[in-house]
């Protein structure tokens, strides 16, 4: 095998999004430079083994590429796990689930509601998703309703307009104005469809056409 | 002459454009009869297949019927005195979406560079250690707030409660194991839940020094609450590694 | 800053599925080693471009790390592109349209921008095209316009950064003068952009083209 591969490989398991085999690579690089090319699993283990030695005596990288049951595929080196776990906390501590953003919209567009009406709504007890909520104070309680047993009511903060980068609860998209952006869409799908089929034998032409001049550009 | 095609044209401002290249028109000096003429040739086609994109189509076509009037008739001036073409607004607008298109035509080079271009697919073998929650709950808790916490469970206890003289067997084991019991259920628990329904303050004070230990053998994470005088206690999973 | 982070600051970027930034490097490192230590943006800066020097001279890595909507990632090199192409779907996916460009190219220069001051730029309805952007993420609702009627306004997200590979705003390419534009005889190529339309429209020829540029590289 070329050591022109090396890198070939190595592109190929970093951008792989599952663990990737030595058939695939093979197929990738037969696919693309010829069926006559050498190249053997051994090879490409052989390969990986070489990669692993630069990364960690000479290039001392806080990475490495392993090996598991079905594949290669890169790795951090658990030396830095700690690192990394508090980078993955910190970043789960910001996100909002997708039931949590449901919920809060649902607050911001009735404010001020009560946990009932809420779960009505949702159709799912919510006590879990109201504290994180107040917890990252997105939501807060804003007052009581006048109804029987004074239910607490929820209201959007100052830091939920902050975080969507609104300047007051008026700016909140309206529901007619998000309809409004997204209608018509089938049917102007249904238009340019008709329109690209009475179109479409000019279309090959043109992409012949234009895929020879292309070439000789 | 190019065949013009349907949906070859973002807009009326393209299809101008269009003409003025492949007619090397000068623009600044467009002949609008000429230009008309041809646009509502264009716009009688797309008109038959859709309406919706027409309208922008036809709207521009009376633009342009109305500018051609206009340069029949003797120039309007401006407050200098100068005369007023009456093209000079469409020429604006014809520049003004030229200079987008030709960064959208960059921005497509941009595009083509990045496509090429791939990011690393596969993180599931990448170890993480979740940091010790403990640190970080400290820094929203303060000692005071526990100390709150606890003073109202101790407060809102009935009064009577105080003079029955009972011993009770309790001990910090039961109830570090009451607690842990409790979080199996519930992912999160308010102290005053907990506390709640114990009528004898040794109970309480029992329960809470096993919750100290807890917190302290890092098996469970306090933060503060909404909720004034009461926090939340959670389970922190253990640490591998 | 000690030389220690650069293994660190290294792992903290292979780690992370989406472009990090300094601060959330130095908030890692601060949070775990001690709010003493002394690390700055323009540290961690320059030990990206050391690190992506010696990847490129000594470890000859097929990646390297990539200044990318405000943050760093970790991402190939062009000249692998027609391999890891070969194995994945991903490039197969479809370009952004004209229409979506020259929207694009409008809302990033003029943002917040309404949807009728980009109407009257581009002289067509825009729903469409707008609906579209909002929904692959590319543009935003980021507040409302004080003007009558108080319309929303429009703006890119990061994602529409990370899309054209550009680590800031002001990484776009600026567009001319129109007076510039007025002495420039030589308009667009009309004909040749239409082709190149067309093209587009045709993924199999697309990644056959693909193919034989990067082969020609």
């Amino acid at each position: 095998m070329d050591s022109i591969y090396y890198q070939v490989i190595e592109a190929l398991i970093f951008s792989s999004d599952e663990p990737l085999n030595s058939a695939d690579i093979i197929k990738a690089i037969k696919g693309l430079d010829g069926e006559d090319i050498k190249i053997t699993p051994d090879e490409i283990e052989e390969t990986v083994d070489i990669l692993n030695k630069k990364y960690e005596e000479e290039s001392k990288l806080s990475f490495r590429i392993s090996k598991i049951a079905n594949g290669f595929l890169f790795s951090t080196r658990p030396e830095y796990a700690k690192y990394l776990g508090f980078l993955s906390s910190e970043k789960s501590k910001r996100r909002l689930s997708q039931a949590a953003l449901e919920t809060l919209a649902i607050i911001a567009y009735k404010q001020p509601i009560t946990k009932p009406e809420l779960e009505t709504i949702r159709g799912v007890n919510s006590d879990y998703i109201l504290n994180t909520l107040l917890e990252k104070n997105l939501i807060t309680i804003s007052g009581r309703a006048e109804t029987i047993g004074r239910p607490l009511l929820y209201g959007t903060t100052d830091e939920f307009l902050k975080y969507f980068g609104l300047y007051k609860l008026s700016d909140l998209p309206k529901p007619r104005e998000i309809d409004e952006i997204m209608k018509d869409e089938d049917f102007l799908d249904q238009k340019r469809k008709i329109m690209m089929n009475l179109i479409e034998d000019d279309v090959q032409n043109e992409i012949k056409e234009s895929t020879e001049n292309n070439a000789s550009e | 002459m190019y065949k013009i095609k349907l949906d070859q044209f973002e807009g009326p401002l393209d299809l101008l454009l269009f003409f003025i290249k492949r007619d090397e028109l000068n623009i600044y000096d467009i002949p609008i009869s000429r230009i008309t003429k041809e646009f509502l040739e264009y716009v009688n086609l797309i008109k038959m297949l859709d309406l919706e994109i027409a309208g922008d189509f036809i709207l521009m076509a009376s633009t342009l019927m109305h500018i051609k009037v206009k340069m029949l008739l003797p120039r309007e001036v401006d407050e200098k005195g100068e005369q007023i073409d009456p093209r000079t607004d469409l020429i604006q607008a014809l520049l003004e979406y030229k200079k987008y298109k030709e960064v959208a035509e960059e921005m497509g080079y941009f595009e083509t560079d990045q496509r090429k271009v791939s990011f690393r697919g596969n993180f599931s073998e990448d170890e993480k250690i979740a940091p010790p929650e403990y640190d970080i709950l400290l820094k929203n808790v303060t000692l005071f707030d526990l100390a709150k916490a606890f003073k109202k469970a101790i407060q809102d206890l009935k009064p009577e409660v105080v003079h029955e003289i009972k011993k009770i067997n309790i001990t910090i084991d039961e109830q570090i194991q009451f607690i842990l019991d409790r979080l199996e259920k519930d992912k999160e628990l308010h102290f005053l839940s907990i506390v709640d329904g114990m009528r004898e303050k040794i109970r309480i004070v029992i329960t809470f020094v096993a919750l100290l230990e807890l917190t302290k053998m890092g098996q469970i994470g306090i933060k503060i609450s909404d909720n004034f005088n009461d926090f939340i206690l959670y389970k922190l999973e253990v640490a591998n590694g």
